[in-house]
């Protein structure tokens, strides 16, 4: 067949093994950066201990927009294809999305307040996580209220693609509009020379959300498959 | 085609004129909140008008919409032989001829009361004017996307309003520059630009929901 | 990481909302896992 | 004819055929031919379908819709007008649509298959809300229909002379 590998049985065979993988490598990858960002490397020079918070906060955003990416991919199979398992991994992952945009942004504000004083600033960065935020929300409210899912999905799907395009433009708007708003005084991430001491610790906590969300995303991929069985089968009666 | 739509529009002029009297009337009531400090009204102004111009045009847009749909013109515009997205232009153009332009003179006669200049009133109206289409576009894929929905009218404004953002922000880029006396050329070409894009953009993926919207 | 530090309460903080969310979350997908399971079964011996 | 009860999914079924709703296993065929993208245009152009719902302007007076109508379909003003005659509407000119009867606005609906010159007609329950001199009117137009070769395709409880059923 073209699509064996699209379709739901052939799905769940091959995750059945590999669910537990999974869920060893994010607690392997989560042991290793909790140990290391939290005990072992050493505290920054400027901003001395509060740096700690950057190994949970910078990867949950990686992996926020990670997940959008993956969630407009799967929504495009399901709008152009209609593929049932690319409907059901896209409606999947749009939860952990917003849990894992959630805590960047808190984790945000609780390393803003040592370090610039206040919980939120208006910055392009938190700005545009915000909006990413109100994508999630906007996908999972317009794919519930439709009464039937596979019409909500499709709806979804079109906004998730517009969404997609539109980020870049929100992206750069916000910053344009920042630079002229306010002086950027915030100590850029983005050094080019980070040690590698830090960088191990943020990676293995990348790995460790990235594999969470590997491991969520097979469990809540088989309820929704049970869910769609359950209507179908009630359906019948 | 326009003039067909247009005619099409004026028949709901009742929801129309109720509109305008909303954008109207909101401006007075936040105005008249702010007080008439003219530092601040002059600062504030040009946002508000942009808010409640998205407002407006999230809000009614798809009102009109549910009521094409109830009588099934939906259906119509789908057999007919053209594009369904030419259709939809010729829905935003009529659209921006009957509530944008009375909207933009409607901010243009009153901001000299929030103590605007000449040429801060005459960006405003510009900006107003190139985003306008967008917003109408924008409304019109939110309201076909919520169209077989329970409560579809704050869903729209959770979709769209961050789709907005863009515009938003832009003109009032291009507001700033003009008060400050600087080059505000740049802004306003990329104005243009990303309404542009988004009247496309939204457009294209409102006439796939205009697809499978009428299969309910 | 010295014990003394001035951030600890943030420090702390980010971490411990980051892990107990996570772990909230790794649950009730679970719970909603098995209630689907369960469900289907006592559907499926219905019929 | 299509028939079946309430809810076999008669009107889902005629949506289908005209090609608003995308056919879920198989594609739609026509003279032999699978209705893809182009020529889909081309049997959307061929055909007429009245569904419930009546594709009126509520808002719109009767003479308004008739100019929506001559500029979205072409029609001369008397083709029209003589399609309303048929159907016994077309004194009611300067009245708004939403104050016609029910009956009214069906009929007025239904004259366009009086007026657009298609040769596949798709009606969806038409003469449900006809009295029955509307009846009569609509058998009589279908006979004409059928007599130039033209198709019907009606989905009803009534008792019609037709040749084939379909029953869902």
């Amino acid at each position: 067949m073209k699509y064996r590998w699209a379709r739901p049985n052939f799905f769940l065979k091959i995750t059945t093994p590999l669910l537990p993988v999974s869920f060893i490598l994010t607690l392997l990858f989560l042991t290793g950066g909790l140990y290391l960002g939290l005990i072992a490397s050493p505290p920054d020079y400027l901003q001395g201990d509060g740096m700690r918070i950057m190994y949970v906060h910078v990867p949950a955003s990686w992996i926020a927009s990670l997940i959008y990416a993956f969630l407009a991919l799967m929504s495009f199979f399901a709008f152009v294809w209609r593929h049932l398992l690319a409907e059901v991994l896209a409606i999947s992952s749009v939860p952990i999305g917003a849990l894992f945009t959630g805590l960047s942004l808190v984790t945000g504000a609780l390393w803003g307040k040592p370090m610039w004083g206040t919980y939120w600033v208006w910055d392009a960065r938190l700005t545009s996580v915000l909006v990413l935020l109100f994508l999630y929300g906007g996908y999972w409210a317009l794919y519930k209220s439709y009464s039937r899912p596979e019409q909500g999905i499709r709806a979804a799907s079109l906004l998730a693609l517009v969404g997609v395009i539109n980020l870049p433009i929100i992206k750069g708007s916000v910053e344009w509009w920042n630079t002229l708003h306010q002086p950027a005084s915030l100590i850029k991430l983005s050094s080019p020379s980070i040690d590698p001491s830090m960088l191990t610790p943020l990676l293995l906590m990348a790995g460790a959300y990235f594999f969470y969300f590997i491991t969520l995303l097979m469990i809540r991929t088989r309820t929704e498959l049970n869910t769609r069985k359950l209507l179908i089968l009630e359906a019948k009666k | 085609m326009i003039r067909r739509e247009v005619r099409h529009l004026y028949l709901h002029k009742g929801t129309l004129f109720a509109t305008l009297t909303f954008f109207a009337l909101s401006l007075f009531c936040v105005s008249l909140a702010l007080g008439p400090e003219e530092k601040i009204l002059r600062l504030t102004t040009p946002a508000l008008c942009w808010i409640l111009a998205i407002l407006t045009t999230l809000f009614s847009t798809p009102l009109l919409l549910k009521d094409e749909a109830q009588q099934g013109l939906l259906d119509e515009i789908l057999l007919q032989p053209l594009l369904p997205a030419f259709t939809l232009l010729s829905k935003i153009g009529a659209e921006s001829l009957l509530l944008g332009f009375p909207l933009i003179i409607f901010g243009g006669l009153f901001s000299p009361f929030f103590a605007l200049s000449f040429s801060e009133t005459l960006t405003l109206a510009l900006t107003l004017l190139i985003g306008f289409p967008a917003l109408s576009a924008l409304g019109i894929l939110g309201g076909l996307l919520t169209l077989n929905t329970r409560g579809g009218g704050i869903l729209i404004a959770l979709l769209i309003l961050p789709l907005t953002l863009p515009l938003f922000l832009l003109s009032l880029i291009c507001m700033e520059k003009v008060r400050l006396d600087l080059d505000s050329l740049p802004p306003f070409c990329l104005l243009m630009g990303v309404a542009l894009l988004l009247t496309i953009i939204s457009v294209s993926a409102g006439s796939w929901a205009l697809r499978f919207a009428v299969e309910e | 990481m010295s014990i003394s530090t001035p951030y600890l309460t943030y420090i702390l903080g980010a971490y411990g909302v980051t892990l107990f969310s996570l772990c909230l979350f790794l649950g009730w997908t679970i719970f909603q896992w098995k209630k689907s399971i369960h469900q289907l079964n006592n559907s499926s011996h219905e019929t | 004819m299509v028939k079946g009860v309430n809810g076999s999914g008669k009107s889902t079924f005629l949506r289908l055929l005209t090609g608003l709703i995308h056919p879920p296993v198989k594609g739609l065929f026509w003279e032999g031919e699978e209705l893809k993208r182009q020529n889909l245009l081309l049997y959307q152009q061929n055909l007429l379908y009245v569904g419930h719902k009546l594709c009126l302007h509520h808002d719109a007076l009767l003479n308004d819709q008739l100019c929506l109508w001559q500029g979205l379909y072409n029609i001369s003003k008397a083709s029209l007008e003589y399609a309303l005659q048929i159907w016994g509407v077309a004194a009611f000119k300067n009245k708004k649509i939403s104050h016609l009867s029910q009956g009214q606005q069906k009929r007025l609906s239904l004259s366009r298959c009086s007026w657009l010159n298609r040769s596949l007609w798709i009606l969806d329950e038409p003469h449900v809300g006809l009295d029955l001199e509307g009846k009569v009117t609509l058998d009589h137009i279908l006979n004409h229909h059928q007599q130039k070769n033209g198709l019907v395709i009606l989905a009803t409880h009534d008792p019609v002379s037709t040749s084939k059923e379909i029953i869902l």
